[in-house]
């Protein structure tokens, strides 16, 4: 049993590597390995919006995310610089910049990127998604 | 009398959504009487391929709408040959849906229209 | 260490092999996969076959076809994996 | 003096074609030239977001898009499919898919792809931000 | 049609500049203005000159250079223009 | 004994946020004590030109952190002699932050990491 961290680039909504990332991370579950955490970097901190919003019929980035962590018990980390970049932000981070409204995902945490570093050296392996 | 617009797919499916979103300003392009040209060159040959299952991966499928485009009236579906040919592609592996064309009558194709569109 | 080169990207086959060592393995992914027909193979070049079936490419590749449960594998065989963007 | 329209595609948060879009439409408006719409598609409807959030000292694109439109009377339109997808939502469209909150910038209009259509017909130039 | 190419993605040069007729032109911006260092000019070939000085490129290039105020007469002065992307 | 990082810089700068982006994460690494290598190939040697200008669209520079690499005690600054060559670029014309190196060279430094990331 090994003990991964994904680290996700990949923009959800016009590129592949988020399903990517969550197909491999249902394999590596399925073997019965663990995760310790998925960090979101770039334009993957887009997936941590509630208010994306595909065509019904199709899968939910999101929601499979946030399903997928709460089962397996580990966490969604979106990079806050970025994210904040991006018009991803949670209640605190909106109060601090008068910004009305938030639209995080309750899954998801928005911290800093030393939660990645962290994941590198306390996984066995690091499988980037960009 | 009616604009022309040419819309050019020129990267692989599902990998992005290149494909799917110019297919949906096509059809738009449809209705409103304009006259479509969808040319396939590059990788977007791969477009064209039957028999895509990329439901396996929970992506939509969108291969299917290249089969209906003459039903929205576009009837100029042009695929290069030298695409095909450069990467070992026969055309009896694509949706019987576009004719085989060559770079100088998509080039003429493209100089001609009013618009032109890539993603 | 050995080294487990994931491509997504078909425009970076020539710098990614450029970086590769005799000890290294390649994985196709994603848009990638296309190349496992354009491209020769070699002992050592893997292309991800959930990802040729949903471009319908999976008859024509002649490449050592890897699924998912073989990538997550591969991850663990090799020392680390490079994602080259 | 000529009409043009804008066709913008890119990622406002990782590619220049924003920065080159509003570059462009900032000549052509000094030059005398006028702007009928300025049509968001694919990853360029990123930008309608009001929670957008760059660092305080970087250039915002959201309000460097909205003060132009007033200024100078044109209409800024994402495509609504496309941005419902992305999260990009309002009031009206959160209502009909039971999602709390809502993003979109006063500024811009979510509308249908008719509106890029109708602006390629009305206007002298179409030129696209890609 | 006289069209005007505008290419900001270095490595789609070989393809559009395939589909070019003798009358087109062609702009590279953005990331596509390296270009102007690595490939030979023609008459009608075309570099943005905000974009090299953004980049530190200004004095390099042998390219024709065209700024901002050009870039728009251009798309006025040709039939269409064309975003190879 | 301290875990090492190879950040590779392959892109141009400014059309794309992949060099920002990627120094955030060698300053945050070095800041956790890590061994960090920075590695420019292909247009990422655009990265390293000098006079880099790009606030004059409006846009951040991030060109004056490649000088504090040395500062957060990053010392494994490469450029490749092959790709700067490649692109009829003299070694004058970049900042003085970078050695001079080889394909050879930095494959081996990519080899020996314990974790490379590109963007």
């Amino acid at each position: 049993m090994a003990t991964f961290s994904l680290l996700v680039t990949a923009n959800p909504h016009s590129s592949q590597g988020q399903f990517s990332a969550i197909q491999f991370a249902k394999t590596l579950l399925h073997q019965g390995h663990v995760i310790k955490r998925v960090f979101f970097y770039a334009d993957g901190v887009l997936v941590a919006s509630r208010l994306n919003c595909p065509p019904s019929d199709e899968y939910n980035l999101t929601k499979t995310w946030a399903k997928l962590a709460i089962t397996h018990d580990f966490e969604l980390t979106a990079c806050v610089t970025v994210a904040m970049k991006r018009g991803i932000i949670n209640a605190t981070e909106a109060d601090r910049n008068a910004l009305t409204g938030e639209n995080i995902d309750p899954a998801f945490e928005i911290s800093g990127l030393g939660q990645l570093t962290e994941a590198m050296l306390e996984s066995d392996r690091l499988v980037t998604f960009g | 009398m009616s604009k022309s617009l040419a819309i050019i797919f020129n990267k692989a499916p599902y990998g992005n959504q290149s494909g799917r979103e110019l297919l949906d300003i096509a059809l738009m392009a449809a209705a409103f009487d304009m006259e479509i040209s969808a040319l396939f060159i590059g990788d977007g040959v791969y477009q064209l391929l039957t028999n895509q299952q990329p439901d396996i991966l929970h992506m939509k499928n969108h291969s299917s709408t290249y089969k209906a485009l003459e039903l929205y009236g576009i009837e100029t579906v042009l695929v290069s040959s030298e695409d095909l040919e450069q990467r070992r592609l026969s055309e009896s592996r694509l949706m019987p849906v576009s004719s085989l064309s060559n770079h100088k009558q998509i080039n003429k194709t493209i100089a001609e229209s009013d618009f032109v569109f890539m993603l | 260490m050995k080294t487990l080169y994931i491509l997504n990207n078909p425009q970076l086959f020539e710098q990614c092999t450029l970086a590769m060592g005799t000890q290294d393995a390649l994985l196709l992914i994603e848009d990638a996969v296309v190349l496992s027909e354009q491209q020769s193979s070699d002992e050592n070049h893997f292309v991800l076959e959930e990802d040729l079936i949903a471009r319908g490419l999976n008859s024509g590749s002649s490449w050592n076809k890897k699924n998912y449960n073989e990538f997550v594998a591969l991850t663990l065989e090799y020392n680390k994996s490079v994602s080259w963007l």
